[in-house]
Formats: C-alpha cells, structure tokens, sequence
C-alpha cells in the first residue's frame, strides 16, 4: 500500500529523516512517536504526498510519489484522510461544510456520514458554527471527522488528542480503530505514551519510534 | 470561448469555497468600478475629441467656393458651364450661385455694412457644399479648366491646413488617455487580483489538501472573480455615464465645441468596458490562481 | 503635520513589525504607481488644453481691424485722429495703417489674386495689436466716435465668440479628466490601503495581545505604507514624465495645437503628486488600521 | 491580584462561564482543568482582558476590567503573559524575534533572556527560522518561552505542552515553578491529568475544574 525504500527528506539542510525502509500494509494501524521535532509530522506529510522525498523511492497505492502529477495527487488524497497538527479549516464554511469538504471538492455528499460524525464527536451542536468560533479540542474533533468523512483507505493523524480530555480522547479512539476493523490503515502520530499504552490492548496495534531520523518498530517496552 | 462559457455557468460547489466578503472582494470590486468610471470617462472624452476633430475638418472640408475670373463677356456662359460641371461631380451635394447680397455680406468685413455693391467689381461666386463622402478636387479642377478656364476652385485648403493637423492632435490625445486608461485599468484589475488570491492564499491550500484538482480551485476563484470585476465595472461604467448624461449639454453652451457624450450608437460603446474588464480579471486571476496552486504540493 | 514629521522620522522597531513583502506591499506601490501615472498625464492634458485654449482665445483677442467709413475728403483727416487715438490708448501695443497691397490681399479669396485695387473703393484699414492687458474696447469706441465719427473698430468679437467658448470647454474637459483622476485614485489607493491592512490583520492581531499599544501599531503600519504610496506614486509619475518627455514634440508638426508636455516651471506640478498620494495613503491607512483595531480588544 | 465577583460571560447566545467569585493571589498555582469545550480558553481570554465579563466585576491588578482603555489593556497585558491555544506568531520575523516580540512592542530589549529562554526550551539552533518552519512542539515551547521573557507578575498558559512530549513537559513545567517560586502568578489549563498529579508534589498546586460554567477547587482525589 505505502512503501519506502531508503527514502529521506532534507528540508534544505540536514535530512531530517533518512534511510527509511518500511512497508505500511493494508489494514495495519501503526502509532509513530518520538520526541518534538523529531520528524513525525514531516513523515505523515510525506506520506500524503504533501512532501516529495528528497532521496530514496516512495509508492502510494502503486504508484512513485515523485513521478505523480497534480491530478493524480489530489486522487491519493482522496484516499488518505489526514488530521494536520494545524487544522487548517476554511473559516468562513460552517463546521459542517468543513467536514464535509473532501466530499465537496470530490464533487460527491454525505449528509448522512458528516452528521454521525459530528455526533460522534460530540459537534452536533456546533454544526452551524464557524470554525473560529469553536475551541481548541473542538477544531481538533472536526478535523477527525474531516480525515474519515470520505472512509479513505489510510488515515493519518498527526496529534489528534492533544487538546482533549482522555474521555473524549478514547471516543475518538474508538472511532479510529472501527475504520482499522473495517480493514483501513490507520498511523497516529502522538507523543502520548499513556494513549499508545491505552491502546495497546484494544487494536493490534504496532508503535514506531523515530530514532536517528527513521521510525523503527519500538519493542514491547513500551 | 468554451473556457468562459463553463466558466459562467459555473459550479454552485466551488463557488462555495470562495469567501464572499472582505477586503479581497472589496478591492476587486471597488477597483474594477473605479476602472470603469475611469474608462467611460476617457471613452467620452476620446469620442468628443473625435468629433470635434471631424467637426473642424468636416465642416470646413464641407464646403467651397468657385470663382469665376473672366472677361465680362464671358463670365455668364462660364458660369453656366462651371455650374454644369459641378452638377455632374460626384460628391457634390448642392451648388449655388451666391446673390449679390450674399457676395456683398462677404466683404462686409472689409468694406463695411453699406458697400455698394452694384459700384464693386464683384465677382461671381458659387457655393458647393461637399457630400460625404466628398468629390475628388483635382479631377474637379482639371475639369473646370478644360470647359470652364475662368472658373477657380478654392477649397479653402489654406484655411482648413492647420485646423486639421490641430483636429488630428486632439483626436490622438483622446486615443492616447483612452489608451493609458486602459493600460492602467488592465494593471490595477490585475494588481487586484494578485492580493486578493493571495489574501486567499490560506483556502486554495486547505482545498488542495482536501483532496482538489487544481482546475476545481482556479475555477472557483476565476468564476467569482471574474464576476466580481464585471459588475464592478459595469456599476463604475453606470455611473459614470450617468454623470456624463448630467453634465450641461454643450450645444446649448458652444457649438462649436462638442462637450462629452455619447449620440446614438455611441451609447453602446461603453457596454463593452465590463466584459473587458471581466476579461482582463479573467486572465489575470487565472494565472494568479495558478501560481498561489504551484506553491501547494 | 507634527504627526507627519513623527511619522517620517519612524520607529525602527515597530517598522520591522510589518511585513516588508508580500502581494498587500505590491499592490499599494502598484497601485500608486499606475495613479501617479495617469495623474502625471492628466496633468499634462490639462495643461496642453488650458495652453490651446490660451492660444485660441488670445491669438484672436490680440487682433483687431478699425476701419474708416468717410466721405473721401474726410478719409485722410479722420485716419490721422483715428490713429492718434488708438496710440493713446492703454492697452494697444502696435497701430499701423495698412498698404494698399496688405488690403488687397485681404480680400483676395473673394475677387482672386489679380484684383485690381486700384479700381476697388476698398476703405483704409488700420491694423491694432492688443497688449497685455488689453484694451478697453467700449472706451475705445466711444473715444473714436467721439474724434473720428467714421472709424469703426472691429474687434473680431464675432469670429472670436464661438472659439473662445470651445477653448474654455476644452480647457473645462481638462480639469474636469484631472479631477475624476484624482477621486479614482484617491479611491483606489484607499482600497489598497484596505486591503493591505485587512491582509495583515493577523499581524494587528498579534501585535496588540502581545502589550503593543494603538498608536504604536498605526503607527507602524501607517509609515509603512505612506512611504510606498509615495514611492510609487514617484514611480509613477516619473514613468509618465519619461513618456510624455519621449512624446514627439508638437511645436514640430503642427503648431496650432500645442502637444502634451510641460514648459518652464510646468514640470515642477508633477512634483506635486507624490506626496498628495502620500497624504491620501496616510489618511487612508491610518484609518483602516484604526478600524482593524478596533476589531481587536 | 485577579479577583472575580459574579463574572460570567456569553458568546451571544447562552453562557458559557457563570457566577464566577474567585480571587488568584499573588504567587499563587493554579491548574484548569475541564473538559474540552467547558470554557478553559473563555477563563484565560477573560484574565489577559481579551473578552469583557458580560456579567460581574473583573478586577486585573486592582482595575475593573470593563472600564479600562485601549492603553490600559496594553499596559495589563505587559504585566499578564499568555500561551494562547492557537500560538500566534508573526511569520515574517525569525523564532527570536518573536520570542522578543512583548519586549519590542515595550520599547525594550533583552536579548539575555530570549537567548537563555530559547535554550531552555531546545531552540537554540532554530533561533533564526521563521515560526512556520517549526515543528508543532516547537512553536508551543517557542509560544512559552514569548509568554516569560518580560518575566510577568502573571503567567497564563493554555494546553502550553498539548505538543510536546514528558521530557519537554517537565522541563517547560520547571520554568514556570522557577517563575513561581519568584513570586508570579501561574495559571495553566490542560486536560493532561497526568500533568496536573506530576506536578502535585513539585509546587504547592491547587487545581480548579470548571463545572456548571465555574471553575471550582477540586478535591484532593485529582
Ligand atoms: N468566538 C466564539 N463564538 C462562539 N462560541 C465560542 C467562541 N469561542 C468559543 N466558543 C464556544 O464556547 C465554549 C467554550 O470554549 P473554550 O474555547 O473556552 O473551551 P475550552 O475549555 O478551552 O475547550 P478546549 O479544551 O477544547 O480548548 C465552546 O463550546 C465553544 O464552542
Ligand atoms: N518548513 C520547514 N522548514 C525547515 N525546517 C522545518 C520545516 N518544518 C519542520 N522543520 C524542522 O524539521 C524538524 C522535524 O519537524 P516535524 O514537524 O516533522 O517534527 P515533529 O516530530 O512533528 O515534532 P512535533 O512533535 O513537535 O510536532 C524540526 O526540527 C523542524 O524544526
Ligand atoms: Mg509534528
Ligand atoms: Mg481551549
């Protein structure tokens, strides 16, 4: 599905990552942690095709992620839904057009999945909202629905609970592990070791751990 | 063509994504109408050069006067031949032998009011007035001498010389402002645009990551855009023809010099400054849509 | 103007708090630019038609014929009281009887070259040169009707009339063009204006919840964008006096109508524009960044 | 120092916060914890006098907060340092420029404290980049490090380690017991209660949790 050989990224200095040889499967669910500025986001931007490797060979779906063009990018980004750590919504659409946006811009609709999502994640109420007008773990809960609305084929999420309440952090959870149940490849990207833990019982979940510029498979340590 | 006829049937999605307001659509908006009023000015201003050149040419081109230089015996038959000549020329509109009276008002500027005129040697003169268009005066000439030797056409060409090159002058400086508006307006719309993608930089990244071909985000922004500076320019064309249509009416006050405003058909001349300017904002919001879209993977 | 000199002399500090890039800075030196110079040809118009509106009016003021309508004997005596007359008064620059010939000539277009003047009663004709200022021209006819009951001063007043009326609707046009370029711009320029500061929001923003107070802020922004206004506009207008100096002359081809250009001390207006977009940039952006202020708690 | 009587406040509609009375001494530590959406964010825009109290009296260093100008709020905020939740920075000045930003607008300069206040928070070597060029733990620990450095009597932090990893939790966590111990006032909202019980024995802690629209001390079993 996704695919790394020796793959780095440089953000014109150093390489920030390097050597990566990894193979993410249909249907795994992977957690990705190490310390701030370690390179997490940068991979999860890599593998949505967001950055180009500045070495080595990256297949999405198939297909070489330097040889794509803008087209076929935008058709793999409807296929792995993706939660930025910087939420970027288009503020003047209410939440509900915001969830609904990668349907919009698919020239498809959903009324049905963006309204159990934004009950899910507890927005039923802002619906109508504006996304300034939302707090912090809010925006982060529509982001979530956001990545999933379209039920892409891999999820990415980059820090989806660090603004909310472990309540609300296992209910999203739950909601990430179903779509892993129903065969999508799930990658979370958290610092949260008490969360990775937490997890660990309920999806067969493997941790990544990014040390010395590539994520390695973390032992049961942790 | 094609391209712009999707383009205004557009897609109610996309258009969607655009913001409405703010200071973006203000610009694009308040620029285009600034343009448009600029440019219905500078039309009225290039026609009424226009026709005020034409009037001094015209008018003076417009008529002529033959003179009949002939022993006294032969100045009738010559006359008559000469007003034959005349008569057959294609392009002449009217020919007239003048009265007395009228030859006597002629010089009266020089003679004074009460000439006498039975006492003067005055001689005979014909008008012609020039028909549009207008006779060949050299055929003209060499025709007269042949069946009419006494008769000397006088076109005025002395006279009209430098009100014409004066006319030309200020045609082209009409032309000239029309032209630099234009210019200008092209420079500004397309200014516009650039800020107002760039305001707007943020939303063509979060649809591109969103899963958008590039074509679905520069139509959205080209479609509304694009509309966004036709009214603009077709509310500052209104208005500025509604202050041309108010101005005093200059032939009441002159005649002789035209003032601005449009007669006839020339009131259609202004209908094309909104789509120009929807073109204009057309090309230029595509290409800037397209350059905000190369700096998003 | 305390407020103006403070502003000039800026703060390096809160200067780097604005963006020195970016389509906002492009668009206000742009859109300065494009305004200084359609002013600077606006100007130039106006110029050129308030120069050709002088030319019509006083080349036809300057002249005037006086003519002496006498029985034959008194001819000769009321000439000489005629120009006695005319060399007293204030306001004549030059009186001349004119020749035989002169006369002849002027009459030439009504009875051909070869007219015999002998044989004409054409009356004596005196030729006054208007100085500046001129004349007193019911005095003057009151005082010749008084000396030289026979003379008659013809001031040209009915070739003159129509003329003088188009060179003054001409010149009207000029300011007229000159004044909607100005409000075009002064819109224009405040929308960019707007626009920049509704673009740098943000940075409003983030500024006054980081303890920067009002004035420093407007402060900050307004200096900023005063000086690329004025440095556009300069831009602009220097771009258009290039142009206009690059212009053919028209002293050249024709003469009658002057052409585009400054003469003399004329280049100094263009220096003018400049800071009058400073001053509109000033007044603008302080304005919009008060309102984007205000917006912020 | 801060002192709440009756302060409730309403965005429109119905209100978020109630029938606040509260007092934050001098020198006082405080925790805010509640979940995501409880009004976390509302309480610190309210101290740093971003939003007026639409009910009740707000008193900031003695002042009623309704009645103060535009110039008196910038002199407030010189004396409140904030991490706000959505870390706005100016993108065209480097990390330290911004982290110097509250000296700057003062008319001050330190660049002592912005050197050693970037070290601490690991962005030495990211001194020079532009904010967008961080990762998001690092813009959070570069948000902490702009909220000190005029060293605040008050320092009120939202979700100020939502980004970062343990490690770098406790380190910006000892900054601001250092600060305390100075005699500031500190105020942190999370929703990490692993944070909150870390911190218990480090600084004498209390923690308030926002129920029914007021914050309110909480037991001893947090
Ligand atoms: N500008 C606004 N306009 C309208 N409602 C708002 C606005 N800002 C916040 N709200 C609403 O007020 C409530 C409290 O928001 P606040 O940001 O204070 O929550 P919070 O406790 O900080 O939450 P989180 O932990 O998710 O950051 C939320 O329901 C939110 O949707
Ligand atoms: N656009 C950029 N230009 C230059 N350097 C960058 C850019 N984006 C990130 N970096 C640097 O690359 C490194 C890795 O960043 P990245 O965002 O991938 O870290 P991260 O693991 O996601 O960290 P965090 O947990 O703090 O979000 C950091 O040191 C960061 O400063
Ligand atoms: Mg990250
Ligand atoms: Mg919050």
């Amino acid at each position: 599905m996704i695919e790394l050989q020796d793959v780095s990224y440089a953000y014109g200095g150093e390489a920030v990552l390097r050597g990566m040889d990894l193979t993410l499967a249909p249907g795994s669910f992977h957690f990705l942690t190490g310390p701030s500025g370690s390179g997490k986001t940068t991979f999860l931007r890599l593998l949505a095709r967001q950055l180009v490797p500045t070495g080595g060979t990256l297949r999405i779906f198939g297909d070489d992620a330097a040889a794509m063009d803008r087209d076929a990018v935008a058709g793999v980004r409807r296929r792995i839904g993706v939660v930025h750590q910087d939420l970027a919504f288009l503020d003047h659409l209410s939440v509900a057009e915001n969830v609904a946006l990668p349907l919009t811009v698919a020239g498809r609709s959903d009324p049905e999945a963006v309204r159990e999502l934004l009950a899910w994640t507890g927005l039923g109420s802002r619906a109508r909202a504006l996304p300034p007008q939302l707090s912090g773990g809010e925006r982060q809960r529509m982001a979530l629905a956001r990545a999933v609305v379209m039920s892409p084929d891999v999820v990415l999420a980059d820090e989806p609970t660090g603004n909310v309440d472990w309540e609300m952090s296992m209910r999203l959870m739950t909601l990430l592990v179903e779509l892993n149940r129903m065969g999508k490849t799930v990658l979370i990207a958290t610092h949260d070791l008490g969360l990775i833990r937490a997890m660990k019982g309920r999806a067969s979940a493997r941790t990544l751990r990014i040390r010395d510029g590539a994520p390695e498979l973390a032992g049961a340590g942790l | 063509m094609r391209r712009v006829l999707t383009l205004l049937r557009g897609e109610s999605g996309a258009g969607r994504m655009v913001p409405r307001t703010g200071a973006a659509a203000t610009l694009t908006l308040g620029a285009s109408a600034a343009m448009g009023f600029l440019a219905m000015f500078a039309l009225a201003l290039t026609f009424a050069s226009g026709r005020l050149a034409d009037r001094w040419s015209d008018g003076l081109a417009g008529t002529a006067t033959v003179r009949i230089e002939a022993p006294r015996a032969q100045v009738e038959p010559q006359m008559r031949a000469a007003l034959t000549v005349l008569r057959q020329t294609p392009g002449v509109a009217e020919v007239r032998a003048l009265s007395a009276e009228e030859r006597a008002a002629l010089v009266a500027p020089w003679f004074g009011e009460d000439v006498p005129v039975a006492d003067l040697p005055l001689p005979i003169l014909i008008a012609v007035t020039e028909a549009v268009p207008g006779y060949d005066a050299e055929g003209l000439r060499l025709r007269l001498a042949a069946e009419a030797p006494g008769a000397v056409l006088d076109d005025h060409a002395r006279w009209r010389g430098p009100l014409v090159a004066a006319a030309r002058r200020l045609r082209l400086l009409g032309w000239l402002s029309m032209g630099i508006i234009a210019l200008s307006s092209a420079a500004i719309v397309t200014l516009a645009a650039n800020a107002a993608l760039a305001a707007n930089a943020r939303v063509i990244e979060v649809l591109r990551l969103n899963g958008a071909r590039d074509d679905y985000v520069a139509r959205a922004f080209v479609r509304r855009f694009t509309l966004r500076a036709f009214i603009g320019a077709a509310g500052g064309t209104a208005l500025g023809a509604m202050a041309i249509a108010l101005l005093p009416s200059a032939d009441a006050a002159g005649g002789f010099l035209t003032g601005l405003g449009f007669r006839g058909a020339g009131w259609l001349w202004p209908l094309l400054i909104p789509p120009v300017a929807g073109a204009v904002a057309f090309a230029a919001t595509r290409a800037a849509a397209m350059r905000q879209l190369r700096a998003v993977s």
